[in-house]
């Protein structure tokens, strides 16, 4: 065993460094270039996810999903028979920042689209400069329910799930099995109340009660004080809405603090990245997953892992990974279906659009609802399977279609206008 | 040599490390060029491989940087927490034009206001202390208020930052400046870079920069023709925390959006830096620090995940063998 | 009436006692040289003068009024400079600027962000009268950090000249000079005296210049007054020769 | 009374671990006159190389090796990058570490990864010692053990052995330590790696506590600026008393008002800057 244990990293820093340097090269050769022809010309997506910073690692497999989904497209010919590309930047998770990047690509870099964010503050920012810039975003990996809410815009489209769909996702299941008092660890920003809020309704509806609701601020590394009050409190469920470290430092300390053997612990949103950072002991408990890779009798999942498996120096697609693959897929569509590049006329054509069995990897049917531009598709309520080993730790107990629990495009307040 | 030529030489002093005269033609075709670039800068940019935000961006970073030069180059004030007052300027103009006004004009003198009366209140707290301590202070103090806008959520957006406001467009009289073109935002910017240089060159002739260089050089001697020299850090402290909230005022402007990020003390470093690496013992130092800072950031993290590396090589580099920036070296060079 | 004047001061550090009852009297307009063996309190007595800290015993008193406990900067307004035994000057400026500083300072402008034209001459004449009062015309523009010693000396006199001092305390001002350089330092300091009419006090070594050029002289030793007098009188005191002599044999 | 006793043994290892902090960054401050900001990369990396070696010599062993590689790189970065600036304007430290801080960081995230990575502790401190008091767990108590022992040794090893004598003589007057004829490049080498020593110490405690992620060092280091403007500059009591009152104050603020958690610390720093500018321990004039 070597001291530096870099066996996941080695490959995927390798093919990153490489493509990014051909983009550099690429960005400074890019006078020299529009001088080909106009068939040759490649359509650029420009991405802004994060790989530095918190949340470094989910940016990064949304970055090798979209590389993955534009490797497949050009290898079967391109999008309207120009090849696509792919320029990525570094947000760092900083809001500025995006902004920045996101008037570089089109500015500079002439992209014809933009997507990406891992945090909703840096969907809804780059997502008001899109619109400014009269260009196309699709919002990969950012959740607040705003983004295709009350600050939705024609121009903006979003792959993952609302707040909403998380809390729907699971809701009944954490429900059925713990019971109906439950105690919320919620992060002291706009994504966590928002997940407080949407769980409540449905916990009050269904005849549950709120045992109580601690406001941890964002970036807690220490929860010993929410978790003592929690079990003070001794509910049924403890359900735990904070996201990256936040979650991964609350399951810990409420494993060493031995809660989750007097109550029953959950939550709307586990990842495989979450997941894998977790020690063994504080691996339990009925999460929402918004996508998984082991879906046996679902078709093209299993040639889509082999895929990036081999593009990722084995490592497995995570559902972010499958946000950026189904966002660049879903870009190509449109263009392709719209035959143009006109941002309107490409929004138009996302608008109903239906993601391809290939592309979907569900057995639901995924559609960006034409009326807020949501991506409508599955939920993966589930178990955590104690003692599993990676990449094997989930186990999905149902597959809800999310078209059942979507809230309508009015309730969420969302009307898209058109510029003339 | 007589009198009169003493008289035909104005003095300068700490304009330069040289301290040379200032009827200097060199100086002032360097001066003719910088603002001739600046001025054309849209039209040029394309051509390099830039665009106009970039553009905008260099100025905002020269523009805080000239501010915190003033303290950090010509007072000897190490202070490490001046993103602080740059995000005050930017939360109080994004939060004017959010909640009280659509005027851009109006929020822009108020998040002056706001980040350099925070800085005026606060100086006589810091300039206690000198040296090491002073730096210490100051940076606890920035991220005081970088803690208050990530906990202040119903205010301040928290964590998300602050959002749903956007530049206006200003009217004088009956015609209009358009500022959603990035262009006239580029101009718009330059004015109040030209202001700042205006305020800080006119200072740096006065007496009151004199006094601010004396102390850099010896605050011993200036204690002893009886100058309580705190006051004039305190005073250079808030000269410069006006700058720098007029900086970060455009500053969220330019991204309609601000977020504690833009208050935290790794900004407060880059803004050291950027002085150092432009040369901290002169006048167009922040401006070329800025440019190298800002186009090298831009460039390396649009090609490297790694890029954070190189910014600290930066650092580390421009410590070891730089020390005086790039202008203070070829200034050297000059005078040997 | 005397400028400054000591009444039975004491100084005490811990238990150990730097000046004991001391009272001296120096009038308008008299060059009084300190003098006394290493160790005699020299020193300790500027730094009481200047502030540096107050009398633990006694009375001070400047222009008629107790300066007690009177921080130094406060004295500079009263007028009272003093330089250092280490020259204290801007050394990465020019004199020019160094001089600038100290005249700015002296006229109160350092608060101004700005000069009308008329200030702006009539600074630069003070400035331009200082150095040539003190012959550093030629030396203008270079920087106070690259002169000789002696030259940096008088520019410390100079910045503390601007401020036109009505007592100038002098800490060793030819300490480190070749001979050249000291009796230039001699004609300065007998110049200021004579034309400006300013009222100095000096700690000097070397005696040839504290018998050239000061009217009365003090000697201290061992923290105590030993005798005072015109350089004719101390020559002559018998005391003076034992402890002073006999201390420097 | 359940949640008082909480609160005073939450922040007790919160203050811990800000002393353990600030004690090294004292001692750095004080002899080395520089600002490290490189401390909290260290502090990572201790944490990162003890997970690494876990495997291999097991979590006992991790735990005293891992601190002694960090302190010998330590000493490597010291001697390479820091001794040169000794003579210079604190600034020229104060960036260079801000850069290296910044390098250490990226190095980590490309050798360990982006993502957050767990560290085990032996399951024989993984458990709570009581059903009462559930949070008392045998790594926390572990924890403020073995911190209050290594702080505990530091400050004998300053009382009593020779080189401890020297630093401590070093901190309050460095120009007569060198007219002693004691050499001071190696006296400051010794200390700063005793001082990155400590960082790597943390960093390993911090990681059976937190886990590991690449950033997990820049959360630390400020509030131990804080406890040592607090303590008083030039104290290494203070720092250590500094550090312990902004982590009860912490910890009790975050039961009650857990907005403000963050803000505590600097609102306490602020009053004690007005009411004793020179902190509650710190001597006058040191460092200025």
């Amino acid at each position: 065993m070597s001291i530096f244990d870099f066996e996941d990293y080695k490959i995927n820093r390798r093919t990153l460094l490489k493509t990014s340097a051909a983009v550099g090269a690429s960005t400074l050769l890019y006078p020299a270039m529009s001088a080909f022809a106009k068939s040759d010309d490649p359509i650029k997506i420009g991405q802004i996810d994060p790989q530095t910073g918190t949340y470094a690692a989910l940016g990064g497999n949304q970055i090798a999903g979209a590389r993955l989904a534009v490797d497949q497209i050009n290898a079967k010919g391109g999008v309207m028979g120009r090849p696509l590309q792919l320029l990525v930047e570094d947000s760092a998770a900083n809001v500025g920042q995006s902004v920045q990047k996101a008037r570089k690509l089109v500015n500079r870099d002439k992209v014809h689209f933009l997507m990406g964010a891992v945090s909703s503050s840096v969907a809804l920012a780059v997502s008001q400069a899109a619109q400014d810039m009269n260009t196309i975003y699709m919002d990969i990996g950012g959740h607040a329910d705003a983004v295709t809410g009350d600050k939705c815009s024609w121009n903006t489209f979003r792959t993952c799930s609302t707040t909403w769909l998380l809390t729907a996702g699971d809701f009944q299941a954490i429900f059925d099995k713990y019971g109906k008092r439950w105690y919320f660890i919620t992060p002291d920003y706009s994504f966590g109340h928002a997940l407080h809020h949407d769980y409540l309704t449905q916990l009050k509806k269904a005849g549950g009660t709120e045992a109580g609701n601690a406001l941890a601020p964002l970036g807690t590394t220490d929860f010993s004080s929410y978790l003592i009050k929690a079990k003070s409190a001794n509910p049924d469920a403890l359900i735990v809405l904070g996201a990256g470290d936040d979650m991964i430092n609350t399951l810990k300390q409420a494993t060493q603090f031995g809660l989750n053997k007097s109550m029953g612990v959950g939550g709307p949103m586990m990842e495989l990245e979450v997941l894998q950072s977790l020690p063994d002991a504080a691996r339990y408990g009925m999460w929402n997953m918004e996508w998984y890779w082991d879906q046996p009798n679902v078709p093209h999942v299993a040639d889509f892992v082999d895929a990036y498996r081999k593009a990722n120096g084995g490592k497995t697609p995570t559902a972010r990974s499958w946000f950026g693959f189904a966002s660049a897929h879903a870009l190509a569509l449109a263009t392709e279906k719209a035959k143009s590049l006109d941002a309107q006329k490409v929004a138009k054509a996302l608008e109903g659009l239906e993601l391809p069995p290939e592309v979907a990897l569900q057995p639901n049917k995924a559609i960006y609802r034409a009326g807020d531009h949501q991506l409508i598709g599955s939920e993966y309520p589930g178990t955590i399977k104690s003692g599993g080993k990676y990449p094997d730790l989930f186990q999905v107990t149902d597959v809800v279609d999310s078209s059942k629990i979507a809230r309508s495009v009015e309730e969420k307040g969302c009307r898209i206008t058109y510029p003339s | 040599m007589n009198a009169t030529t003493i008289q035909d030489k104005t003095s300068t002093l700490g304009g330069s490390r040289a301290g040379m005269s200032s009827v200097d033609l060199p100086r002032l075709a360097a001066a003719l060029v910088i603002w001739a670039l600046l001025l054309s800068a849209p039209f040029w940019l394309p051509l390099v491989g830039g665009y106009t935000v970039l553009g905008t961006r260099v100025l905002i970073f020269a523009l805080v940087t000239l501010g915190l030069n003033l303290l950090l180059g010509f007072t000897g004030g190490l202070s490490f927490g001046h993103a602080a007052y740059f995000g005050l300027g930017a939360y109080g103009t994004g939060l004017m034009l959010k909640f009280v006004t659509a005027s851009t004009p109006l929020a822009i003198l108020v998040g002056v206001l706001v980040g350099g009366l925070a800085a005026t209140l606060l100086g006589p707290i810091t300039v206690r202390r000198k040296g090491i301590y002073f730096a210490m202070i100051t940076i606890a103090i920035g991220q005081m208020f970088y803690f208050i806008a990530v906990r202040w959520n119903s205010l301040t957006g928290g964590e998300d930052g602050l959002t749903g406001f956007a530049r206006t467009n200003v009217h004088f009289g009956g015609w209009t400046l358009d500022l959603h073109n990035p262009t006239n935002f580029y101009y718009f910017t330059l004015f109040f870079f030209a202001i700042g240089c205006f305020v800080v060159w006119m200072v740096l002739r006065s007496p009151l920069g004199h006094t601010f260089v004396a102390i850099r050089e010896n605050p011993k001697r200036l204690r002893f023709l009886g100058l309580p020299i705190g006051v004039y850090i305190w005073i250079a402290f808030a000269i410069s925390g006006f700058v720098a909230a007029l900086a970060g005022s455009l500053y969220a402007l330019l991204n309609n959006f601000t977020s504690p990020e833009d208050m935290n003390w790794i900004l407060s470093g880059d803004f050291v830096i950027i002085c150092v690496l432009g040369g901290m013992r002169t006048f167009w130092g922040p401006l070329v620090g800025s440019v190298i800072y800002v186009v090298v950031q831009d460039y390396l993290s649009s090609i490297t995940v790694n890029w954070m590396s190189f910014i600290g090589a930066i650092f580390v580099l421009s410590v070891l063998f730089f020390p005086w920036g790039l202008l203070g070296f070829f200034q050297g060079r000059f005078k040997k | 009436m005397s400028l400054l004047s000591l009444k039975n001061v004491t100084r005490r550090f811990g238990s150990l006692s730097a000046l004991s009852n001391i009272s001296m009297e120096v009038p308008q307009g008299e060059l009084r040289a300190v003098i006394g063996p290493n160790g005699a309190g020299k020193t300790t007595l500027f730094n009481l003068i200047s502030g540096f800290f107050p009398p633990s015993e006694g009375e001070l008193l400047f222009d008629g009024q107790s300066v007690k406990g009177v921080p130094p900067e406060k004295l500079v307004h009263r007028g009272m400079i003093r330089t250092f035994q280490i020259t204290e000057i801007f050394l990465d400026l020019s004199v020019y600027e160094n001089l600038e500083i100290a005249v700015e300072t002296a006229h109160g402008l350092n608060l101004r962000p700005w000069l009308s034209p008329a200030r702006r001459r009539q600074v630069r004449a003070h400035i331009d009268e200082l150095m040539q009062t003190l012959h550093l015309e030629d030396l203008a523009y270079r920087m106070a950090g690259e002169l000789a010693h002696g030259d940096q000396r008088v520019v410390e006199i100079a910045i503390a000249l601007a401020r036109e001092p009505r007592l100038l305390l002098l800490d060793e001002p030819t300490a480190g000079m070749g001979d050249e350089e000291t009796d230039r330092m001699t004609d300065l300091i007998r110049h200021l005296h004579q034309e400006r009419g300013i009222t100095m006090l000096f700690i000097e070594h070397d005696m040839s210049i504290i018998f050239n050029v000061a009217d009365r002289i003090t000697v201290l030793d061992n923290g105590h007054l030993l005798a005072e007098g015109t350089p004719a009188e101390i020559s002559a005191n018998a005391d003076v020769q034992a402890a002073y002599l006999g201390a420097a044999r | 009374m359940e949640l008082l006793l909480f609160n005073i043994f939450n922040g007790l290892i919160i203050g811990i671990f800000y002393a353990l902090m600030a004690l090294g960054l004292s001692l750095i401050l004080g002899l080395n006159g520089i600002i490290n900001f490189s401390h909290g990369g260290f502090l990572a990396l201790g944490g990162y190389i003890a997970y690494s070696l876990s495997p291999v010599i097991g979590f006992w062993g991790a735990l005293i090796v891992s601190p002694f590689i960090v302190g010998l790189l330590g000493l490597v970065v010291e001697r390479i990058l820091i001794r040169p600036l000794y003579s210079r304007d604190p600034l020229f430290s104060l960036l260079l570490t801000f850069g290296l801080a910044m390098i250490m960081e990226d190095l980590i995230r490309t050798f360990w990864g982006a993502n957050g990575l767990p560290f085990n502790v032996p399951a024989a401190l993984s458990h709570p010692l009581s059903q009462t008091y559930f949070f008392v767990t045998g790594y926390r108590v572990f924890l403020v053990v073995l911190a209050l022992l290594a702080i505990g040794s530091l400050f004998a090893l300053l009382r009593y052995t020779r080189i401890g004598v020297r630093i401590r003589a070093g901190n309050a007057d460095l120009e007569t330590v060198s007219a002693l004829g004691i050499n001071i490049y190696r006296l400051r080498a010794i200390n700063f790696g005793v001082g990155i020593l400590f960082a790597g110490l943390a960093g390993v405690l911090a990681a059976g506590r937190l886990g590991l992620t690449p950033t997990m060092g820049a959360s630390l280091i400020m509030p131990s600026f804080v406890a040592i403007i607090v303590g008083g500059v030039g104290s290494l009591l203070g720092s250590l008393l500094g550090g312990i009152i902004i982590g009860v104050a912490a910890g009790i603020v975050t039961t009650y008002y857990p907005a403000a958690s963050d803000v505590v610390i600097y609102v306490i720093m602020a009053v004690v800057l007005v009411v004793r500018p020179r902190g509650l321990l710190g001597q006058e004039g040191l460092l200025e």
